[in-house]
């Protein structure tokens, strides 16, 4: 049946509230609204308002309260109302969540997932537009999941709410309505530390997440048609912690290898990416490694203008692969 | 002076009441423009004042706008009107263009900011100007300035751990600073109840060792009042205050959200007999202040005033892209 | 029952009172042990509990120690023993050996845990623990468990955000945790003054639709009677409470601290008057239930409980380096 | 005459409130107590109560009143007690200070110095040896600079009070006592945004900040005494932004890259620096970009056995330089 992306993720909550009666989500505006994209929709209807919590306007009593459930045992799924509000939670995030395990030498653990939208493209200007995950990238104990399509949205949200650790669940708003598929009837995940090929190629690699993801393939399609480049894509799909293997073998594949992101550049999960590869595979590059990213600024305008000066859409893609095919 | 007149009593005259009551109406009616700008297509985003113009406008011109600072939060349009933002600057950013003075067509519309004006920039996350309000009240006692801030926010965001810190800052150093909560009982779809666990937010001053009031938020004057006295007060180096005013949201949460989610008919009709500016609108008639000239004069006024600015702002130009760079840290040669 | 006597009108044997001597004992006792061991350079830190173990004590014997939760923090040594841990689990974290049973050497001492005993691991960022208290309270109502749940803090701590919003979510959902803060009226170096602008801790609890309470926090036995008050109230579904015990810190902040910094002779001796310990051998002695006997057989037990714990956690093992890059996550065949 | 690197810290606070009445230090313990690390020794006693203000326990409030002040017109400089603190002030410093420029057209700026102590060695735990930087090192809007000996910890921190924007300041808790230098008498800066050479060699270059700086130089003393290997040292300085032209003109000069950092590896700041070699002098690279870092678990243990073998020291610079230069 076709879904879109925010109805995979509303599925894969509701499957997993069917399947374990630990698993529970709170957050604001997510019980009777049914969460301000909807993400929760018909949850607090089916559950009730014990296990679709309304809470108070507070991001880090979220975070936390939903971490001391964690160590307790349930499996709460924690929603920010936007990425760019997680902030008031990095402390409950990061000081906890991402230690518990590793402080208490394995006594303790702590299996919360937090969703958060993020992305731009959608005139939410400076602070309903971010990419926060370069931030939580550098923090070991979390892992960093960003699903590009329905599939995998459905599929990596189902292996965070069980997974035996904190995940981030990071979900492109602007993708909720946008991306389409038919999902398969029965129950599967897509594990979590593990990136996807999309699309295979021989000219060119690209590496990319989100919705980048989703531009990369709409241009990789016109520039085969087109221009006769291969274009092959690596989804990373984990952006924290990553998964080196499949990026060096994408890498050495074509040699030449363009790395996308829709944050800012300085800084961002590219980086990284960067130096797995510069580590690694440095004698198999044809070209340096580039990297097509959003302008060194604190976040996405409001101005139509200068959100599409911002963002890396198709034809800045498009135009990337091709310079780097005839380098 | 008649019984019935309030205004005289705290030492406002009829003309300050007229002005008020203008303020609030135009406040209310580009607001009303700009829901029709949206459903029309025009501009992206709006997030309203409606039905929390009387509390604005009571404790704005219970302040100095010659010399306070003022950090006030996305629904305060009625504020800085007082404060000295023109209708066709709110809607230049209502329209996101390069005019635009609080942003540059960089923020959404009423993320308001003015130096000139001592409005404080805001951001989206709630709560956050708080702290600032207490970081320019801490200024004022260190330089012995006669200027007092005033900030204000949601019921909801007084639960953010930023109102607590904040607050027990100015608390200790009894500092020059008024929070004031617009407290319309609803934050988004979360009423009170599941929002707030103390009897009222006014209590929440005594955690602070602040004078705490409530007020009722729908009538300009008690506001007025109660912020007049917190202004003496803070002038008089009795520190800070907390007030809380009971207000009424009239409109969906923006105008991106469908309060029939969660918000039934009967409290929308509640809501509705609340309105601050129809019982503002009748006392004034009561004490035969407002007369139907008057009312006609402001509403016309008003009216024009609202067709220019938008037809301005809508042709005004959008930022140009190249300026994306600008103004991330101070230009190399100092600013 | 003699009027002095004020166990038995709490519902105390004279054997519980003589447990609660011990374990307040035993905690000062291994304190200053490790001082010892500091001083003398064999471990690198001690964050102390003395002049706080009567208000711990009191708290958690008021406590379900096979059912309830506890989330203490660093300086709860007292609450940590009764629940449990031995002088030799305490010894291996002070010299940072493997076979501590809260982090394996990972973390300072004094950031307890224990699942089996259900003391939940602690961090040094402070304040961070009380919405994981109210988490495990959650999960008591979503789960209809008997259980309690039990935070402590410090005076100081209690202006951290996270206690605002913690505690907020607490009174909404009327859960059931006890918030324990232990005012020794010093954060570090700052006293209470120009750290918390209320007038009490306690009557913060109103911000939260909780019940507040003040106590005597070197007296163990008003502890216990206002935390047992608690422990009914939250089992019968009546909510949580904010608990403040006023109580003395005898040392310095920590072994790196110097408090002739900021402390005078006078303030150190008038906490040196206040030592909880020996207020309440007083009461016990006065009550006729310390003997001579019983207090020299104590004291010997413990003493040579301590030496035999030193010895040991001096030899034992510490973590093999190759270990350092354990439990990061769970193992990957499920843990 | 000889200074320590934290007597030049508190220098430079102490000759910047002489200077300017408008610096003002808030902080947990500053006052009275002068610091727990006594960074801010003397100057309560000097300066008064009103100009360092012990605040409340609350981190969140200490960045944010302090971003209110610095709207206003003064210079505050807030102390986090530890870096490992700085995390429940994250929302004000990455949603206010560094945005408060861009997002208002210029027309407000917030010139903020926030210092705090980094980095482990000193048997302080999880929470006491973090090195915290790569959390805010992708935040435009920002700038972060790192000293790494006396004579540029004080020109730095002069900088950063003098700097229109907001700074972050980290300073490294175990080189307080262990660096000492013979300091200019004169008023002096060191430019924020600009790296240093602090060795000059041909063999391999070595890119690094921090303490790290100091312990490279002594191996490569070593290195150039016992087996002439000629090491080249960049000094980062400003961590973000980075100074992409120095970075690319020391990797150039030897061709042969060694990034260290204290920090944990995935996601560090030298993933940055990898990044930005990888894109503009890969063809110049004789070896593979190499990183010299900690290991990636939550944060550096107390155990002496788990901190030593967390830590870079000069024993594995050592051994990665030479490594590199066998290459
Ligand atoms: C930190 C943060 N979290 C979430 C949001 C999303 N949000 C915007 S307004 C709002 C509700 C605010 O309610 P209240 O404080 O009562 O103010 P009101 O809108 O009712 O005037 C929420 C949750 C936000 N802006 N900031
Ligand atoms: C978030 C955070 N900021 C700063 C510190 C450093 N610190 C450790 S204990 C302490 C004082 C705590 O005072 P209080 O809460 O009164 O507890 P007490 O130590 O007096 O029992 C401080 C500032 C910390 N641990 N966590
Ligand atoms: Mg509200
Ligand atoms: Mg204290």
């Amino acid at each position: 049946m076709q879904k879109t992306y925010i109805q995979a993720i509303r599925d894969a909550m509701y499957e997993e509230m069917q399947r374990d009666e630990n698993v529970f989500v709170l957050g604001e505006d997510v019980g009777r609204k049914g969460g301000v994209f909807r993400a929760t929709e018909g949850l607090y209807d089916e559950f009730g308002k014990e296990r679709v919590i309304d809470t108070p306007l507070a991001e880090s009593a979220i975070a936390g309260v939903g971490i001391g459930a964690a160590m307790y045992g349930l499996r709460p799924i924690a929603e920010m109302q936007f990425a760019d509000f997680i902030l008031p939670a990095v402390n409950q995030i990061v000081s906890e969540a991402a230690k518990i395990r590793y402080r208490s030498n394995n006594d303790w653990h702590c299996p919360i997932t937090i969703r958060a939208p993020f992305g731009g493209g959608i005139a939410g200007a400076l602070y309903h537009s971010q990419s926060i995950e370069a931030l939580f990238a550098s923090q070991p104990g979390l892992k960093i999941v960003i699903p590009s399509d329905p599939y995998d949205a459905k599929g990596l949200l189902k292996a965070a709410i069980r997974d035996e650790d904190p995940v981030l669940y990071f979900e492109h708003k602007r993708a909720y309505r946008l991306l389409k598929a038919d999902l398969p009837e029965e129950d599967y995940i897509v594990p979590i530390g593990k990136a996807g090929v999309k699309r295979e190629g021989e000219d060119v690699t690209v590496i990319t997440y989100g919705l980048c993801v989703h531009f990369a393939k709409q241009a990789a399609e016109k520039l085969a048609d087109q221009e006769g480049i291969s274009t092959h894509i690596l989804d990373l799909r984990t952006i924290y912690p990553l998964d080196k293997d499949s990026i060096i073998e994408a890498a050495k594949k074509t040699g030449k290898v363009l790395l996308i992101t829709e944050d800012n550049k300085e800084g961002s999960v590219m980086s990284e990416v960067s130096a797995i590869i510069a580590e690694h595979c440095l004698f198999d590059l044809d070209a340096p490694i580039q990297r097509l990213a959003g302008p060194d600024v604190p976040a996405m305008p409001y101005a139509p203008t200068l959100e599409k000066e911002f963002i890396v859409d198709e034809a800045k893609i498009k135009q990337a692969i091709q310079d780097l095919a005839e380098f | 002076m008649s019984e019935l007149n309030r205004h005289e009593k705290l030492g406002l005259t009829d003309e300050d009441v007229i002005n008020m009551y203008k303020t609030m109406k135009l406040a209310r009616k580009i607001d009303e423009r700009m829901w029709l700008l949206n459903r029309a297509g025009k501009i992206p985003f709006v997030v309203s004042c409606q039905g929390q113009e009387g509390a604005q406008i009571g404790a704005a011109f219970a302040l100095n706008r010659e010399k306070d600072y003022i950090a006030p939060y996305y629904r305060d349009l009625g504020v800085v009107l007082h404060f000295g933002m023109t209708t066709q600057e709110i809607m230049l950013s209502a329209f996101a263009k390069a005019e635009d003075p609080s942003s540059g067509g960089r923020q959404m519309p009423s993320h308001f900011g003015s130096k000139e004006r001592r409005i404080i920039t805001g951001s989206s996350p709630v709560t956050t100007q708080v702290p600032h309000a207490v970081g320019f009240a801490l200024s004022a006692k260190m330089k012995g300035k006669d200027f007092v801030t005033f900030t204000s926010l949601g019921d909801g965001s007084t639960n953010q751990g930023d109102f607590h810190e904040a607050l027990n800052f100015a608390g200790v150093h009894q500092l020059p600073v008024i929070t004031f909560v617009e407290n319309n009982e609803l934050a988004i779809s979360v009423p009170i109840e599941e929002q707030i666990a103390s009897e009222t937010i006014a209590v929440r001053a005594e955690s602070y060792g602040m004078e705490g009031v409530r007020v009722d938020g729908n009538d300009p004057l008690a506001c007025y009042e109660a912020v007049k006295e917190a202004h003496n007060r803070a002038l008089n180096g009795e520190g800070p205050s907390l007030i809380e005013a009971v207000t009424t949201r009239l409109m969906a949460h923006s105008s991106d959200d469908n309060e029939k989610q969660y918000r039934t008919e009967e409290e929308l009709k509640h809501a509705k007999e609340n309105d601050c500016l129809l019982l503002f609108e009748s006392y004034l008639k009561e004490v035969s202040v407002l007369t139907d000239e008057i009312y006609d004069e402001i509403d016309s006024q008003i009216k024009t005033d609202i067709n220019e600015a938008t037809e301005y702002a809508e042709k005004a130009p959008y930022p140009d892209p190249s300026t994306i760079h600008d103004y991330v840290y101070a230009a190399e040669e100092g600013e």
